[in-house]
């Protein structure tokens, strides 16, 4: 017979990204004649999420899979989830650490480790020396944080003789980015590399620098491969990224959800791999689309 | 005599209240990072304000004609989208004018909204501004756009372009800036819109049509969204679906900045202008100076009262209010 | 009820109850009250403040700011053995904070003379700019699962954040029904040089509507953070948008002098009816968008229709 | 007077100037104990400024108040009202939302436990209030849902609930029946019995000189004189004030009628007014006369394309048209001078030559722009026309006194060269002077050939102007009469509703 997951997702309709996950879920829940869905998205709205929860609780789903506005607001939701039996599957980002004992597993990509590869990319790129800055998602986002959080520590460990000159944010938004840029390129005189908190906002940041005459030489790395950033990896002006496919997002969180349904034994941290990607190895990869 | 001016409260001095607010600041500013009255950096900060500019231009009128636009946020990010999608699939030379054209269509829904059937207008634009957010992911299914041909598109322009050493979004804010400026101060429709904004109702017994100056203020708020969305579009080479988010309050914050009463009736175009350029300074000096982006968001808050204060102040010609 | 938007609030209740299974449910009740509380309170000073002739856009930002608070000074070094009772001085804190915030507000207002709408705008900006210096742009959680079990609790039937809720739309109903402040507010909105000439200080008299809702603001935030069991520095974006619209679509006029609490409750309902049923219904997010955007232009056209007595037969 | 007894108020050499204007320059007033003390002066003379010093609603830059021989600050009204000063004021001070009895007891609500109102103290004295003014209304009533006259009278009820010492009354007749009027004075006569000073500001010469016991002249802020009423004439004070006689004849000259140029045909529009059928000739003026409510406003806003009739016909220089809003009527050369000038006649953040050539902005344009020349001379045109009192074009008509901002708003519509110009309530709070140039005025452009309509309330000014005059009575027409043949008898008789030929 047939079950009843609901998810409630971040906010669709901010970036392609979620949209993509949207349809590349609702898809795989179609191809899967058991399986039937309940599509919610909280608009970034921590309440409007919990009142989703809740709601989604009262219609008494099979399953819950959640994307958290925030890591920490959801635990009592999820809490309440788990104490009236349904099991839940965080995706995406993760749950804070109070929540984990009540959730049924954790599904997506490692958003500290993206971190990491771009502070090693970057390190590569500059041979381990320079001056960078960094330009941020929306502040006070777990994506943001942890991303933020994963590059600033893994920089300082490798190559402590990359200084970061500022970080500022750009909110995930491209043109925001762009003069936030503009204003470091006057403020400074020697800018090396710049790391963005995704591709978005990356190739805002390499706008401003070509306006400014002054891309030549300078590293761009991003995260979330967008296929604006591919496409100016393609003709050598933006450095690397770390390449997250919103498909494989999608899947594997139905996927945890469906085996923790059928009482398989699932890990409690499911990462699906995110791999670099720079211009060297871009080839092995599909264009994103979106 | 010099105070008998400064309590004259003629529109001479009424000026000054802004005015004495953006130099101060400026003063300000200036000493606290070098790198911040350089040509490059006030060149810089011009091009960076000429989105919220143009748009506050078009909200300005929409204020002095006594009535509030929040929808502007959202009609941005319809008409970026749009125009940006269309560059690819039909051309930039037929994608503007459709943009313009659908642009204007949102604005007369709220002119019509407010000016013919007399809706109240601040929740009508943030009805519109819910409704127009929902649009654009429709029409994009929450896809970003992007034009492919980024190099070779002669609509990069209006965001890149430049002629004798100014950038194109400095020439079009400027020039915009100026043309409505000499409408509001000295055409026929700008006295309407001021007689209209400072009482409706002595407008109509003087056979003033009410109805329509207000709606063409919509039109022409609108028209504005539509020239930032070609600048936006053209400087990014792509958009988001929620591009003008937020933008509604910074395009308010610099028009109030700019001392035009939410009455309707009063204010200045030129004003405006000071208030978008120190919003864009606030946030561009802050950044040279280092400081962590939430202070922008203090200074910000202080700037406007301050300001804000002076100018009623000069208005009234003393500095506290006379509220017992 | 004379108020229009209560037919409204029941004709999207019988609406939902035909076409979604899982509406017409006293547990779905339950929520809806609770997720309308959060709004709801601070609507209930957004009433005063808008009869008054003011505004205040930045009760978003004071709710983060109190929530983060509550949330925060729980850990607290000075209150570490104090058990569950931590709690206690953790909400006294916040809720002062909101007041605060709310006397900061309606200082300016009343010794600058700016209008209420700038003053709070400018407010909306900086009071976030707090949240985050304090909270350092991370989100803030209880250790005690006390403080999160707490929105659990139920009185009767009825959870308690409900309880709490429709307690303060009570008391705020009395106060502006039947106390000389609140005739007062209704009088300072009315016209305001009457109420001058008449002698009401204007000014202390707006600072305290400020402070109501400053206090409720920061209520709310208390409430959300329970339910949350943490405090986010994005809470509350928006919301004074939803508030106001709840409050207009309740009858109170943008202008001052008139509206009421009865209104203001069917405006809130009618909000977070739309929103539940939505959700039940499973509508695609972008059409909400859309949807209640319409239905907020829908509303006040049928309100202007059924209204319509200001012009006196007058073509204006 | 008694030269022993110490006055209840008296102020001493007041001086309050604003930007540009010095409205108060060391005057002195002083009022007795049951007293009615006349303050009269030109439009702009100082008469409100200096009550609203005295209310404590301005501070003085010079001089002294002194309550019961001792000198006082006061800051607010409050205070004044705790001094016993009370202040009716010009414009009506009523929040409209609220109910009768709470705005006379507004800032002073009886109260129980918890701040809350004790309502049924409320209603009680303030119904006691109202039947002393025999008032036909309840305190419960909510003041946006009466007349403007009861709204009058809600705001004259406020002095009775203090002891007060003085009462100010700042003309409180502009909006007033006669039949209210003679309750107003009853409880003037009252309040003076009791010992109470009076302070009685007017423009009505008739009330001025029934009511008062001296007349303190004002002009241009400064002090002219103070009279005992019963030992001069009208045309003394009118002296004082203007410093000239007036000649109050009615120009006898028989104009020379032209064609008809406006026809009302049986114009209906229920239930304010009914079967409306008249006419106006090129170079006649016609009066309509009734009492406030009679349904004239209602008429005028019709011709103006204000309000749509159900039925009926109207007629310019013999053919039928349309007229479907205020643009058609300007087209037609229609003018109308509203009635109530703030909400209706003025921008009132504008400054005054704007607001006067507002209906014809777009006709000054040279090219896509105003011509500020052509503006500046139509301004200047009628501001000496009009002896527009203002220190430039530039002051904005907020803080012009009542008739000059009436004076600007019929400028507005003169300047635009009408061919019937119907003027509502034209002299409504206007001084004496002014009064009479306004009635020549609207003869002599009767004279060159415009049809004018004016609507007063007012018989001694529709007598001295019209050429004919229209009575209504509840939204009908109940008699014409010609200027010779009309007597005060006969028209109070029409506007009660008393029919023609009963009277015969
Ligand atoms: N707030 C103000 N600012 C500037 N000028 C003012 C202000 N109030 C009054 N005036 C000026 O002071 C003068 C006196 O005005 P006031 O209202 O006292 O006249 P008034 O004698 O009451 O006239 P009226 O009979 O028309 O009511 C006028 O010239 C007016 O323009
Ligand atoms: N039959 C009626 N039903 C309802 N309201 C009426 C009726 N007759 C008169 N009124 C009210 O009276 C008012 C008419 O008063 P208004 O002052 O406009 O008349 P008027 O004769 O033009 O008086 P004036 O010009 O002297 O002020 C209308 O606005 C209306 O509210
Ligand atoms: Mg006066
Ligand atoms: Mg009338």
């Amino acid at each position: 017979d047939t079950v009843r997951i609901g998810i409630t997702q971040n906010n669709v309709g901010i970036d392609s990204y979620q949209t993509t996950y949207e349809r590349a879920f609702i898809a795989a829940a179609e191809a899967n004649p058991d399986v039937e869905v309940i599509v919610l998205d909280a608009g970034g709205d921590v309440a409007r999420q919990i009142s989703q929860m809740q709601d989604l609780i009262q219609q008494q789903v099979d399953a819950i899979i959640i994307w958290p506005t925030d890591g920490q607001a959801l635990v009592p939701a999820v809490r309440n989830a788990h104490n009236a039996g349904i099991p839940v599957v965080v995706t995406n980002s993760n749950i804070a650490e109070a929540g984990m004992d009540f959730i049924a597993a954790f599904s997506g990509p490692n958003n500290i480790q993206q971190g990491i590869y771009s502070a090693e990319m970057m390190c590569d790129a500059l041979g381990g020396e320079g001056q960078i800055v960094q330009i941020t998602g929306m502040p006070g986002y777990t994506t943001a944080i942890e991303r933020q959080q994963g590059f600033d520590e893994r920089l300082a460990e490798m190559c402590p003789d990359v200084t970061q000159l500022d970080i500022q944010p750009g909110d995930w938004n491209r043109e925001r980015a762009q003069r936030t840029m503009e204003t470091f390129l006057t403020r400074f005189d020697t800018i090396d590399g710049v790391y963005s908190g995704d591709d978005n906002m990356g190739v805002g940041a390499l706008n401003a620098a070509i306006d400014a005459g002054r891309a030549e030489g300078m590293v761009f790395i991003g995260a979330t491969n967008f296929a604006v950033g591919y496409d100016a990896m393609a003709r050598g002006e933006y450095w690397g990224s770390v390449y997250q496919s919103p498909v494989d997002d999608a899947e594997a969180a139905l996927q945890t959800a469906l085996d923790v349904l059928a009482g398989e034994d699932v890990p409690k941290l499911n990462y699906f791999d995110t791999p670099k990607i720079t211009q060297e190895n871009m080839d092995e990869f599909d264009r994103p689309v979106f | 005599m010099l105070l008998n001016r400064l309590k004259a409260g003629g529109p001479a001095i009424a000026k000054q209240g802004i005015l004495v607010a953006f130099i101060l600041f400026m003063i300000v500013f200036s000493f606290m990072s070098d790198r911040f009255l350089t040509p490059d950096n006030i060149m810089s900060v011009f091009r960076q304000s000429a989105i919220i500019g143009v748009m506050a231009l078009g909200v300005t009128i929409v204020v002095i004609g006594g009535n509030l636009d929040l929808s502007v946020g959202s009609m941005l990010s319809f008409a970026t989208v749009l125009v940006v999608d269309l560059h690819d699939k039909v051309g930039p030379e037929l994608a503007i004018p459709i943009m313009v054209l659908a642009t204007l269509c949102l604005g007369a829904i709220n002119g019509f909204l407010i000016g013919i059937l007399r809706l109240n207008s601040l929740i009508v634009t943030l009805g519109m501004l819910s409704a127009i957010q929902g649009l654009v992911l429709i029409y994009s299914g929450g896809q970003n756009v992007d034009i492919v041909d980024q190099r070779g598109t002669w609509f990069a322009i209006f965001g890149r372009g430049s002629v004798l050493g100014i950038a194109a979004p400095i020439i079009i804010f400027g020039l915009l800036a100026i043309l409505f400026h000499v409408i509001m101060t000295t055409t026929p429709f700008g006295r309407k819109v001021y007689a209209v904004g400072g009482n409706p109702t002595a407008s109509v017994f003087s056979g003033i049509p009410r109805s329509r100056i207000v709606f063409t203020t919509y039109l022409i708020s609108a028209l504005c969204v539509a020239v930032a969305a070609i600048i936006l579009g053209s400087r990014v080479m792509g958009s988001q679906n929620n591009v003008g988010q937020g933008y509604e309050l910074q395009v308010l914050a610099a028009v109030i900045l700019g001392g035009t009463s939410l009455l309707g009736g009063a204010g200045s175009i030129l004003k405006t202008v000071l208030g978008v350029l120190m919003l864009a300074f606030i946030q561009n000096g802050l950044i040279l100076m280092g400081q962590p982006y939430y202070t922008q968001w203090l200074v910000t808050w202080v700037v406007i009262i301050v300001a804000v204060w002076l100018d009623v102040a000069a208005k009234r010609g003393r500095l506290f209010s006379p509220i017992a | 009820m004379r108020n229009p938007i209560w037919g409204f609030v029941l004709l999207v209740f019988i609406f939902f109850s035909l076409m979604s299974d899982h509406f017409f449910d006293y547990r779905n009740f339950q929520n809806i009250l609770v997720q309308t509380s959060t709004i709801g309170l601070i609507a209930l000073g957004m009433t005063l403040v808008m009869i008054n002739g003011n505004i205040d856009l930045s009760v978003g930002a004071t709710l983060a700011l109190a929530a983060a608070f509550a949330v925060d000074v729980q850990s607290w070094a000075m209150f570490a053995t104090w058990g569950n009772w931590q709690i206690l001085p953790a909400v006294c804190l916040a809720l002062l904070v909101g007041l605060l915030m709310g006397a900061i507000n309606g200082f300016i207002v009343w010794k600058t003379g700016v209008d209420a709408f700038i003053v709070t705008l400018g407010a909306m900006l900086g009071i976030r700019g707090l949240v985050f210096v304090y909270t350092g742009e991370s989100s803030f959680y209880a250790m005690n699962f006390a403080y999160s079990d707490f929105s659990a609790l139920s009185v009767g039937p009825l959870p308690v954040l409900a309880v709490i809720f429709l307690v303060c739309t009570l008391i705020v109903h009395l106060v502006l029904s039947r106390t000389v402040h609140g005739r007062n507010t209704y009088a300072v909105g009315g016209n305001r040089e009457a109420a001058v000439n008449a002698g009401i200080r204007v000014g202390p008299h707006m600072m305290v509507n400020f402070m109501i809702i400053g206090f409720l603001a920061a209520l709310s935030g208390v409430l959300l953070s329970t339910q949350m069991g943490a405090a986010t520095p994005n809470l509350g974006r928006d919301y004074e948008l939803w508030v106001i619209t709840a409050v207009v679509l309740g009858g109170t006029k943008l202008t001052g002098g008139k509206g009421d609490i009865i209104g203001t409750l069917g405006g809130v309902l009618a909000i977070g009816i739309l929103r539940n049923g939505m959700n039940l219904m499973q509508v695609p997010a972008f059409y909400v968008y859309v949807i209640l955007g319409s239905i907020l232009i829908a509303v006040l056209f049928l309100d202007k229709r059924f209204n319509r007595t200001e012009d006196g037969g007058l073509r204006l | 007077m008694n030269e022993k007894l110490e006055p209840a108020l008296r102020l001493k050499g007041i001086v309050k100037t604003f930007p540009g204007v010095r409205a108060l320059d060391g005057v002195d007033f002083e009022v007795m104990p049951g007293e009615v003390h006349a303050l009269l002066g030109e439009n702009g003379a100082g008469k409100s400024t200096l009550m609203k010093v005295l209310a404590g609603m301005y501070q003085p830059d010079e001089g002294q108040i002194i309550i019961a021989g001792q000198p006082v600050r006061m800051t607010t009204p409050i205070e004044a009202k705790a001094q016993g000063v009370v202040l009716i004021h010009q414009e009506l001070s009523l929040v409209p939302e609220m109910s009768a009895a709470e705005n006379i007891y507004l800032g002073e609500l009886p109260l129980k436990s918890f701040g809350r109102v004790d309502w049924t103290t409320l209603y009680e004295r303030s119904n006691a209030i109202l039947e002393r003014l025999n008032c036909n209304f309840r305190g419960e009533v909510t003041v946006v849902n009466l007349s403007i006259a009861n709204q009058q009278m809600v705001e004259i009820a406020r002095a009775l609930t203090v002891d007060a010492r003085v009462v100010v009354f700042d003309e409180p007749t502009a909006s007033l029946t006669d039949a209210e009027k003679v309750v107003l004075f009853e409880i003037i006569n009252d309040l003076k019995a009791r010992g109470v000073g009076i302070v009685y500001i007017s423009h009505r010469m008739d009330e001025i000189f029934t009511l008062s016991d001296r007349i303190t002249v004002l002009r241009d802020g400064s002090y002219r004189g103070t009279l005992t009423t019963a030992d001069t004439n009208e045309d003394e004070v009118t002296r004082l004030m203007i410093g000239r006689s007036l000649d109050l004849s009615r120009d006898t000259a028989t104009p020379t009628l032209g064609e008809t140029v406006l026809e009302v045909r049986n114009l209906t529009c229920a239930p304010l007014y009914r079967d409306i059928s008249f006419s106006v000739r090129a170079g006649e003026v016609v009066g309509f006369y009734g009492l406030v409510g009679a349904g004239r406003t209602e008429i005028a806003e019709t011709l103006f394309g204000l309000r749509s009739a159900d039925s009926g016909e109207i007629l310019i220089d013999g053919e039928k048209v349309q007229i479907g809003s205020p643009p058609d009527a300007i087209a037609l050369g229609i003018s109308l001078v509203p009635e109530n000038r703030k909400e209706q006649g003025l921008v009132l953040s504008m400054n005054c030559r704007d607001n006067m050539t507002l209906p014809q902005v777009q006709n000054l344009a040279s090219g896509p722009f105003v011509s500020s020349s052509a503006e500046n001379e139509i301004f200047d045109k009628y501001r000496e026309k009009l002896e527009i009192k203002t220190p430039s074009w530039r002051q904005t008509v907020r803080v012009l006194s009542g008739g000059n901002q009436q004076k600007i708003v019929i400028g507005k519509w003169l300047s635009m060269q009408p061919r019937v110009l119907i003027v509502d309530e034209p002299t409504r709070g206007i001084d004496v002077g002014s009064k009479s140039e306004i009635h020549a005025l609207l003869r002599a452009l009767a004279a060159q050939g415009y049809a004018v309509i004016v609507i007063s309330s007012e018989m001694p000014e529709v007598l001295r102007v019209s050429d004919r005059i229209v009575a209504m009575y509840n939204g009908r027409i109940m008699r014409e009469f010609t200027a010779d043949l009309v007597t005060e008898d006969s028209l109070v008789q029409a506007i009660s509703g008393i029919k023609a030929t009963e009277v015969a």
